[in-house]
């Protein structure tokens, strides 16, 4: 096959181009030979294909999207914003930690291995191109029925690779999600999370400046894996008539990531870097274009000095090639030396593969022949942006309609007891601990709090004793409900779930997982569930400093639940001011903070005894949460409460198992006057909490949430090897341990 | 009793690192003229009866199901000989 | 005065950071040394500590066995230097035969990571003398290939001349950290050479030292006090 | 070039639970009539130059120190027929 050049293009206008079978539109075509004012080189429409495919471009998610950047709170936190690999906040003392959340759903289901663990190194090197060091992973997970055979195949691989991949990095593994439900039973939905640290002054951006500076790749070499990856598989359905449209899988080499974290640590702390980007989806088409569109001028290209692992890549494949494991660098010309030297130190393969130049184009040679001349904001900035149409389903009303409130309640206390070991042992409510045992939680020995504590804490700072947490949380049958609320609800929850430690929430990260945007039903939801998250984000004063969205999740017609995932980040000061989760002392009191309601729809109970979803989700009150909050981090800070656990999914008789079993004690409990023991222990109203309070500490406790207008009730206090309500039933915890703890290795091991 | 052995191999145009890894290390262990190291899995199976025609497709089938993961491997089944 | 102890970094090590941070909790010196580098810098003690070294391909230790620096530790070793090897560090004593027996992946296939309780069976060693025999301590443990295996000939001798430095224990609760993690016969989590100067374990003590920082425990502290300890008096 | 494979096996008497958990899995997807199962490695070695007694002797030596650790496993080195 003849090389097809920029000259040879220009020739040639006539010639047949597959931009169909790349993914892109008849327009977006006629827009790159607008762009161009010829017809594309096969390289130029490689690379103009992956990048403005839905996975890089977000083309039919930034109208929306806009809005995170323009209802931005007030907050001094944010030194960098949305747009850059990932958001940087201030915590403090000169540190700053940048942390953002990836998806990797669609390849986790064709390998749920490599998927999984190739989800994780991304995420890690977009965070490791900020300039941070990478302290702590998360993993929110969603599966199908947790009875299904494919579960079987999908989560054990999944839970291996997460780990096979984060272990073998150093990481902790301090968070994440697991939830079941048959609508991710074609479409599992693998996310990641990573928090990075680092100084202020060493904050690193993607963009390529300064003319003659030298282009280097480095990292691991470039076969043909992922090809077309991006386009092919991140916008396309999955259709099991089609199996020939999987394209071949990435396998992950984290030994060699783990190199490249050292190697580009030391890069950095050597102050050799002048612009740096992480090779991901799309490869070295996105990692030079996003460089020299960010940058000052143009650069060149040598693509024939790119080492590969397979010499018959064409081109063309090298460029959309998404090989896991590189890094792309900008260094000044007389510190290439020194880069080299301590690539080859890590055993790290580095290349000078073209540099900087005074131009204005992105212009790529194979062989000294020109294959690629464009405008790099063209490629990486500039592409197709749609307003799709978007509307109410007409389903939601009856859906909404359907009450929860109807369904039948348990008329005897031995009824409600049984309930309530169904729902605790329920696939959702019951112990994660044989998948996040197989995670390391304690390497880099920093790891104040992580699963199942309400947030992870990593202590940033061994001197002070500064350290920053993180949650992450969604609720996809809220969502469904109603998505504007439930993207508020999954905010609520991880915002409760950080200050619970006692930490200070600063600032968000998220991945909107949801169906496919050319359904105008998900677009609605879409749309709604990004409103609502602007909006709460306002209200909380907790900007959206980054995330992903990954649309497309679906299994023919049908598409998941909407399932906005949120990540919040907090802070605190001291970390031997945590509070944990256990009750651990006996004795100690139990308040409940917030109001309770009769609040079903979507909730455990619903599903696990009713196996209904409709109604309403819990009334979300932001300034009910900064208060709750508010008492929280006080109370942390000022030793009033041991323990404390929000409430969430399962109500609060879920937070309650968890802390006793956590603790290895039992608590006696008053269901306070008038009110339903039903609706007390399974109502999930948003905005509470249960905390245990010495008793010393009591009075200084009510006092503080009396004087601030938190309603807190003193529902029992910390005792015996039960959970006893007075008048209702009694539950020892080893009956409640075995329930909570035996489901999960039940139905995967 | 027939031995029946699957070899498991990743596809040519995936990475292998462990392979890699073994390969790399070889010069300094002192072992030159190494071109390529692929590093894969070999089951032996101990089957029940002889390993007639009937026998050696059942086990190619879970081969192909269970042993290897398609997306990324091949492999091959043999009798084992002298068995 | 104090005692110079090595930590050493191959590539793929990651708990380095931590053990030179458990050797300063402890109030020795920490220096790090490099897998290529033959010098080790005149330490009086070295750590090889946990980790996934050359990513764990082949065997676990299998390739880092052969760096520079561990023809050094090797020699040095076997003239009474002491060594600790933590769980990927044990792997490279036993690949390295400074220890018998061999490390394989765990019996339920699966990494595992919790808080395990162990019986100090041998406090003569180098690295144990600040606790006692039969004392019962708790920390972290993480691995994928950590059941120790040896020839029966092997396990007699170990038990025969006490070198059986470290048991899991089994009878409890796996919740509260009992328990046989990885199918390692006769339970055994760590052992020592027959000079007690060389000492390999899986379980973590590193992670164990500082009472807020993973299990909340310091348990894993003796480890680093009894070397500095030996060293000083020495 | 020629094509060497070295096989490593666990020895016998130790117990190999990757190969126990395939055969505890077979009956469940419906393959019955395997008595057996044991799981270990297999390296493909690409020699430059011929795979002489020379070339020969010197991976045996590498399996022996190297890829096989003879404390728990045995391994068997032979010349791809058709390299
Ligand atoms: N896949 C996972 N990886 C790591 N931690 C997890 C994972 N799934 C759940 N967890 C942890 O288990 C605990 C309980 O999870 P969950 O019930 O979702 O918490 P909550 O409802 O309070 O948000 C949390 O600490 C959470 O971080
Ligand atoms: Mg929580």
């Amino acid at each position: 096959m003849t090389l097809d050049t920029v000259k040879h293009a220009a020739e040639t206008p006539e010639a047949e181009q597959p931009w169909a079978e790349l993914g892109l539109k008849q327009d977006e075509y006629a827009r790159i030979r607008e762009i161009l004012d010829r017809r594309p080189t096969g390289a130029e429409l490689a690379m103009y294909s992956v990048m403005w495919s839905e996975h890089c471009s977000y083309k039919s998610s930034k109208v929306h999207l806009k809005q995170f950047g323009e209802k931005v709170p007030e907050n001094d936190a944010m030194l960098v914003g949305i747009g850059e690999n990932a958001g940087v906040v201030d915590v403090g003392q000169g540190y700053a930690v940048t942390f953002k959340v990836e998806s990797h759903n669609h390849p986790s289901y064709i390998e749920p291995y490599q998927g999984a663990a190739t989800g994780i190194g991304g995420i890690v090197r977009d965070i490791l191109a900020m300039g941070a060091r990478p302290v702590a992973v998360v993993d929110p997970l969603r599966f199908g029925a947790a009875d299904h055979p494919d579960t079987k195949r999908v989560l054990p691989g999944v839970v291996a690779g997460i780990g096979g991949y984060g272990n073998c990095l150093g990481l902790p593994n301090i968070g994440g999600e697991v939830v079941f439900d048959a609508c991710y039973q074609g479409n599992p939905l693998v996310n990641a999370g990573c928090i990075g640290v680092m100084k202020h002054e060493d904050i690193h951006l993607a963009k390529a400046s300064g003319a003659g500076n030298k282009v280097i790749l480095y990292g691991a070499r470039t076969g043909g894996d992922g090809i077309g990856g991006v386009s092919v598989l991140a916008s396309e359905t999955f259709d099991d008539t089609k199996p020939t449209k999987r394209p071949a899988v990435q396998v992950g080499d984290p030994f060699q990531e783990k190199l490249l974290i050292e190697c580009t640590l030391e890069v950095f702390k050597e102050q050799l870097v002048a612009g740096i980007q992480d090779l991901g989806g799309a490869g070295l088409s996105c990692a030079t274009s996003e460089l020299a569109s960010a940058g000052s001028g143009g650069m060149r290209v040598e693509l024939d000095t790119v080492p590969l692992r397979d010499s018959s890549l064409s081109p063309e494949e090298i460029l959309m090639s998404e090989s896991q494991e590189r890094m792309c660098a900008i260094v000044e010309p007389d510190k290439v030396g020194r880069f080299l030297e301590i690539c080859e130190k890590w055993d790290v393969i580095a290349t000078v593969i073209g540099e900087v130049t005074d131009g204005t184009r992105l212009e790529i040679f194979w062989h000294g022949e020109q294959i690629v001349d464009v405008p790099p904001r063209s490629v990486a900035h500039e592409g197709p942006t749609y307003h799709r149409p978007y509307a109410r389903p007409d389903w939601q009303d009856a859906l909404q309609a359907d009450d929860a409130g109807k369904l039948a309640r348990p008329a005897t206390p031995e009824e409600l007891r049984a309930q309530i070991l169904q729902v605790v042992a329920s696939p959702n409510q019951a112990s994660k601990a044989w998948i996040t045992d197989q995670y390391d939680r304690f390497v880099q020995g920093n790891t104040v709090l992580a699963q199942p504590e309400d947030s992870g804490m990593i202590r940033i700072d061994a001197e002070t004793n500064l350290g920053v947490a993180l949650a992450t949380d969604g609720n996809g049958r809220y969502a469904k409900l109603d998505p504007y609320a439930g993207a508020q609800l999954a905010l609520a929850e991880a915002y409760r779930n950080v200050a619970a430690t006692g930490a200070k929430p600063l600032a968000v990260s998220d991945c909107l997982n949801f169906g496919s945007p050319e359904d105008p039903a998900v677009m609605w939801q879409f749309a709604e569930a990004t409103r609502g998250l602007a909006d709460a984000c306002q209200t909380l004063g907790t900007p959206v400093t980054g995330g992903n969205v990954s649309l497309y999740n679906q299994t023919g017609e049908v598409a998941i639940h909407p399932t906005p995932v949120v990540a919040v980040l907090g802070v605190i000061d001291d970390v031997n001011r945590r509070t944990p989760v256990a009750f651990a002392e006996e004795g100690q009191l139990i308040y409940l903070l917030g109001d309770t309601a009769e609040e079903l729809g979507g909730s455990a109970w619903s599903q696990v005894v009713h196996d209904h979803l409709g109604g309403l989700p819990p009334k979300v009150d932001l300034e009910r949460e900064r208060l709750l909050a508010e008492i929280l981090i006080s109370a942390s800070r000022d030793g009033m409460a041991d323990a404390a656990h929000d409430l969430s999914d399962g109500g609060l008789i879920q937070a309650l198992v968890e802390s006793c079993l956590r603790g290895g004690k039992g608590a006696r409990l008053v269901v306070p006057e008038g009110v339903d023991p039903f609706v007390f222990l399974f109502s999930e109203s948003a905005g509470r909490a249960v905390v245990s309070v010495p008793r010393s500490e009591e009075l200084r406790f009510t006092d503080m949430c009396g004087a601030r207008g938190l309603p807190a009730t003193r529902i029992g206090v910390v005792d015996g090897d039960a959970i006893d309500v007075q008048g209702q039933f009694s539950i020892a915890l080893s009956e409640l341990r075995t329930a909570h703890e035996a489901t999960i290795p039940g139905l995967i091991a | 009793m027939a031995r029946v052995v699957v070899d498991v191999m990743l596809k040519p145009e995936i990475l292998d690192p462990q392979g890699q890894a073994v390969q790399r290390a070889l010069p300094r262990l002192g072992f030159e003229g190494i071109a390529d190291v692929r590093q894969g899995k070999r089951f032996e199976l101990e089957v029940e009866g002889p390993a007639d025609d009937a026998a050696l497709a059942r086990i190619r089938e879970m081969a192909e199901t269970f042993l290897a993961n398609t997306v990324i491997e091949d492999f091959t089944v043999r009798v084992e000989a002298g068995s | 005065m104090t005692a110079r102890i090595g930590v050493v970094t191959f590539p793929g090590t990651l708990d380095d950071r931590d053990t030179q941070r458990a050797v300063r909790v402890a109030g020795a010196e920490a220096v790090p040394l490099w897998h290529r580098d033959k010098d080790l810098k005149q330490v009086d003690a070295v750590v090889l500590p946990g980790g996934f070294s050359y990513g764990d391909y082949l065997r676990a230790g299998a390739i880092s066995r052969f760096s520079p620096v561990m023809e050094s530790v090797i020699a040095q070793a076997k003239d009474g230097m002491p060594v600790l090897g933590i769980c990927n560090g044990f792997q490279v004593l036993t690949e390295t035969h400074l220890l018998p027996g061999a490390m394989l992946r765990n019996e339920s296939l699966h990494f595992v990571c919790r808080e395990q309780k162990l019986r100090v069976e041998n406090a003569d060693t180098a690295w144990t003398t600040d606790y006692t025999a039969g004392q019962e301590i708790s920390i972290p443990l993480k691995n994928i290939d950590g059941r120790y295996v040896a020839d029966a000939r092997t396990l007699d001798m170990l038990e025969a001349e006490g070198r059986v430095a470290f048991r899991y224990l089994t009878d409890g609760e796996a919740a509260d950290g009992y328990g046989n993690p990885n199918g390692s016969l006769r339970d055994i989590a760590g052992i020592t050479n027959e000079a007690g100067n060389v000492v390999g374990l899986m379980p973590h003590p590193e992670h164990a030292v500082e009472p807020l920082i993973g299990t909340g425990r310091t348990d894993g502290l003796g480890f680093f006090t009894s070397i500095l300890k030996k060293l000083v008096n020495a």
